[in-house]
């Protein structure tokens, strides 16, 4: 029996994130993400946490390492303008390896844009913001129930592989009250993950020495005899900066692997009538919601539509997009932006199937009608 | 005159910028301009006042009082 | 079953929260429910509005796109609803003996301030419920402010004329949704202001 | 040779305890004061007594900022200027640990000025060792927010135009409840002022006047013993330098403690009190 609560999306993010461990935010205001940390004000005393609101999104950036390596789960939440100033401190987590999530509401960009209305513009960002080569776990859920479970998931993977995570959300998204079935949220049902820690006693401990899982053990600040050096200068084992080019090339190759050697189990995308369908869409976020509602509309004029619904953004599902170039006739990525994911299941499709896009980048959310005549206009040239 | 103070200088950290020797009331340093490191040139003139090894940037010089020398030379 | 609601006002008539409380009232009924509110436009034009997709299985597109149902709180919302005719959805009304409102369904309910919104729908294109729902919240209650919940009673009862003479959400679930939306010293006013606003419901379904 | 100096080292009963000996020599150029300042820190924390297992240095970029690598403790090297945002999240989720943040003029007061202010207008439990060398010295040479005018920079040909900050002014003017100024030269009263530092709870402010001897001093055509004399001659203890008639102040800087202030609550105190009284008391 589904236990319907109504939540509020970015009230959603922060009540998962006390329930996936979370002991830590630290944040600065901007719209459309402030009720995030408004919510977490609120909560993290009562949990035993600690809430700060910093001096500017940098600094929340930086906070948030500071509190995961003195053993934190932590978080911020910030929206594009903040996520540009956040890139550089999100670079260094991703070196040091200190687990974060970093949550991202998506506004209408570029620039100051259109601070109160959506935008999908942030898909590259999220990957290829910071400087240097990286692999960021992205995860973007599609409704109110679903944020709940991609913060917890979030937060587990990012414990896990010990790297920031980010999570997309969009301005309809966070700013929206969905009703969510509650039955899962029960805390004996959610699954937590922690970080690992050194197993060997402290005169062997070397913090960045990665186990098989290409993960480092690293003792939070604080653990007697454990201490460590971290830098976001290339390092050894030790921690120490290093320009051995062999060590080097281990440690970046090494930070890249650990993500992307997970991809199969990181992997999640919702499909909807897809079996036998001959145009897809693929899509997340609000749009894909739209997309749903316009597969079924397609149905109904004898359209065989199906979508692929992406939730796990980065490292994205390169075979399940091939696969499914292979099974279609045509794809059509929908999203709001002037081009981005479709930049990626292009070069997944491998030519396969023609990629079609629909693009905007004005504030207003695509509706299903707008979707489904451009799959009536796929139709008819593929025809 | 018996001797207040023993130095030692480590070489191998020191970098030859003789802040020690210009601070030396009684000149007991002397830098060796060849290799560029400090040397204990007068070790009879040392009277214990630390402030070679205060100064020194590099940790590279310790100054005993004679007992302790001798208790750790001993030990 | 897919049905959508906008509550709409002048800004300051708690359109948003009473589009909170229906959701809520809809969750508490064992419904799935969105509820999204536009800031943009409403922000400049001086209104506000709550959407409300209230659907029996998970919700897929969460905005609203055509209305089953909308709670007009002032003349300005009314104007703005009304304003741009962008479709016709009935060829047989004639175009200049009505008003036709944007995005809202042939059959939808309307519900309007019958003090406040001077309205010339054609009433063979909607369900239009007229009640004094300010004057019973300002002279009945003693407050203003609570107008909104008193529209939600008139909404409550009148879904009846939708679904086969039973409302689509109960009172109780209603009552329930207050006691969680509003602040604690505000829930008996509220639940007053929901009752009595079934009670000028029903007597406006009686007089229609 | 060097016997026992080897088995201080080994022993770990003197401030070498934290040094990590295997790092050494450091990096910095012949002369430059950030050894002075580590030592003195470690000086400090050897006399209060406080284990390495209870100290976090962190830092941001420069040369300054490289000194948590030579120190045996919970060390974090970070991004330019942000040492104080790291430092304040590391702080306030585990206040027992003692937190340092080493960091330079260009790093604290240009790149990172912002949060200087903000890190001591909540008055955290932090102790800033600030080295004020005058110059980007990682750099290479240009003008920082501290140079005095006329100084020679490599973007400054000709001489820095800029008027420079009066950083400990600054510091008390933000809300720090220490601001104390050493220099390189005075080791032992520099110990002093840092430890009175780490022990004051709130926000310590240390500026430690260090010489950059090979780029600034080169540049400025200064020899290493001159930059320190500069220093022995034209610091003043504060006590002296009360008692200066104005017109002698011109070109001098007073050393030692110059503003201490215990009334002010401490941030994270307060802020574990308050989830104190939310929680019922367990973190």
């Amino acid at each position: 029996m589904a236990k319907l609560e109504l939540k509020y999306g970015n009230h959603a993010c922060a009540e998962a994130a006390i329930l996936a461990g979370c002991r830590f935010y630290a944040g600065y205001p901007i719209t459309p993400s402030s009720e995030i940390a408004e919510r977490m004000a609120e909560l993290l005393p009562r949990h035993g946490g600690a809430f700060i609101q910093m001096e500017d999104e940098i600094a929340s950036m930086a906070a948030i390492v500071g509190a995961s390596f003195a053993g934190a789960k932590a978080m911020t939440a910030t929206s594009g303008p903040g996520f540009s100033l956040k890139q550089e401190n999100l670079g260094y987590a991703f070196m040091v390896e200190a687990p974060c999530v970093v949550v991202n509401v998506q506004r209408g960009g570029p620039s100051t844009g259109l601070p109160t209305q959506i935008g999908q513009q942030e898909i590259m960002q999220s990957l290829w913001g910071t400087h240097g080569d990286k692999l960021i776990p992205v995860f973007y859920p599609g409704n109110v129930q679903e944020i709940m479970e991609e913060t917890i998931r979030a937060f587990n993977w990012a414990e896990r592989l010990r790297t920031p995570v980010v999570l997309l959300l969009d301005e309809v998204l966070g700013h929206m009250r969905e009703t969510v079935d509650m039955e899962q949220f029960t805390p004996d049902k959610v699954e937590i993950w922690n970080r690992k820690m050194p197993e060997v006693p402290p005169e062997e401990y070397l913090p960045y020495k990665p186990g098989e899982d290409d993960v480092p053990a690293i003792a939070p600040y604080g653990t007697p005899g454990y201490r460590g050096h971290a830098t976001g200068l290339h390092h050894d084992y030790t921690g120490f900066p290093t320009t051995n080019p062999e060590m080097c090339e281990e440690l970046i190759e090494r930070l890249i692997r650990k993500v992307k050697r997970n991809q199969p189990e990181m992997e999640k995308n919702e499909e909807y009538k897809l079996d036998d369908a001959e145009v897809a869409i693929v899509a997340f976020g609000t749009t894909a919601r739209a997309a749903k509602t316009a597969v079924d509309m397609a149905r109904e004029k004898g359209i065989k539509a199906g979508l692929l619904r992406v939730v796990t953004i980065w490292p994205s599902p390169e075979e399940t997009l091939n696969k499914l170039a292979k099974h279609v006739n045509a794809i059509l990525v929908p999203e709001l932006n002037m081009g981005q994911y479709v930049l990626e299941v292009e070069r997944c499709a491998k030519g396969e199937a023609p990629v079609y896009r629909l693009n905007r980048a004005n504030g207003k959310v695509i509706y299903p009608a707008e979707i489904l005549s451009k799959l009536e206009e796929i139709v008819k040239a593929r025809v | 005159m018996a001797v207040k103070g023993i130095v030692e200088v480590r070489e191998d950290w020191c970098k030859g910028c003789n802040i020690c020797a210009s601070v030396c009331p009684t000149k007991v340093l002397e830098l060796d301009k060849v290799r560029a490191v400090m040397t204990v040139a007068h070790p009879e003139k040392c009277i214990g006042c630390k402030q070679c090894e205060m100064i020194c940037p590099d940790f590279c010089i310790y100054v005993f009082t004679p007992e302790e020398y001798e208790e750790i030379a001993s030990a | 079953m897919r049905y959508e609601v906008r509550v709409i006002g002048s800004a300051g008539q708690g359109s948003i929260l009473a589009a909170v409380v229906l959701a809520t009232a809809a969750a508490e009924e064992g419904l799935w429910a969105t509820q999204t509110a536009s800031y943009g436009a409403a922000m400049r034009s001086g209104t506000s509005l709550g959407d409300v997709v209230i659907s029996d299985q998970q919700i897929d597109f969460p905005q609203v796109t055509e209305l089953d149902a909308v709670i007009i709180q002032s003349q300005e919302a009314y104007d703005e609803m009304v304003k741009g005719k962008p479709v016709r959805l009935d060829p047989e009304c004639g175009e200049n003996t009505a008003d036709v409102l944007v995005n809202v369904k042939p059959g939808a309910l309307v519900i309007v301030d019958e003090d406040l919104v001077q309205c010339d729908l054609d009433c063979n294109m909607y369900r239009v419920v007229s009640a004094p729902i300010a004057r019973t919240a300002a002279e009945g209650l003693g407050r203003r402010q609570v107008m909104n919940i008193v529209a939600l009673g008139v909404f409550q009862v009148a879904t009846s004329l939708q679904f086969d003479g039973k409302p689509l959400i109960s009172e109780e679930s209603f009552l329930k949704a207050i006691e969680k939306s509003v602040p604690k010293r505000f829930i008996d006013l509220n639940k007053t202001a929901f009752q009595e606003g079934v009670k000028i419901g029903k007597a406006a379904l009686q007089k229609a | 040779m060097n016997v026992p100096f080897e088995k201080v080292l080994e022993k770990k009963e003197s401030y070498f305890k934290y040094l990590r000996l295997d790092k050494l020599p450091t990096i910095w150029c012949p002369g430059c004061g950030i050894g002075q300042a580590l030592k003195a820190t470690c000086m400090a924390l050897y006399d209060l007594g406080i284990d390495n297992d209870q100290v976090a240095m962190v830092s941001g970029i420069g040369c300054s900022s490289r000194t948590p690598g030579y120190f045996d403790g919970f060390t974090l090297h970070t991004t330019h200027g942000r040492a104080l945002a790291f430092a304040t999240g590391l702080k306030l989720f585990k206040p027992e640990l003692t937190t340092i943040v080493f960091t330079g003029d260009g790093d604290c007061f240009a790149i990172g000025g912002n949060h200087f202010i903000h890190a001591a207008r909540r008055n955290i439990d932090v102790t800033v060792v600030m080295i004020n060398n005058w110059i980007y010295g990682m750099t290479h040479g240009q003008v920082s927010p501290t140079t005095p005018l006329g100084s020679q920079t490599t973007t400054t040909p000709g001489g820095n135009y800029e008027p420079n900050f009066d950083v400990a002014e600054l510091a008390k003017a933000a809300g720090a409840t220490y601001v104390a100024r050493g220099t390189a030269y005075h080791v032992t009263e520099l110990k002093k002022l840092i430890q009175d530092g780490i022990k004051h709870k709130g926000f310590s402010f240390i500026e430690v006047l260090s010489p950059c001897t090979i780029i600034y001093g080169r540049k400025n055509r200064m020899t290493f013993e001159e930059m320190y004399m500069w220093l022995k001659e034209n610091t003043i203890p504060v006590k002296a330098w009360e008692k200066l008639p104005e017109e002698k102040r011109a070109g001098k800087l007073p050393r030692g403690v110059l503003y201490h202030d215990d009334s002010r609550p401490e941030y994270t105190e307060v802020y574990w009190n308050r989830v104190k009284q939310l929680s019922g008391g367990e973190k």
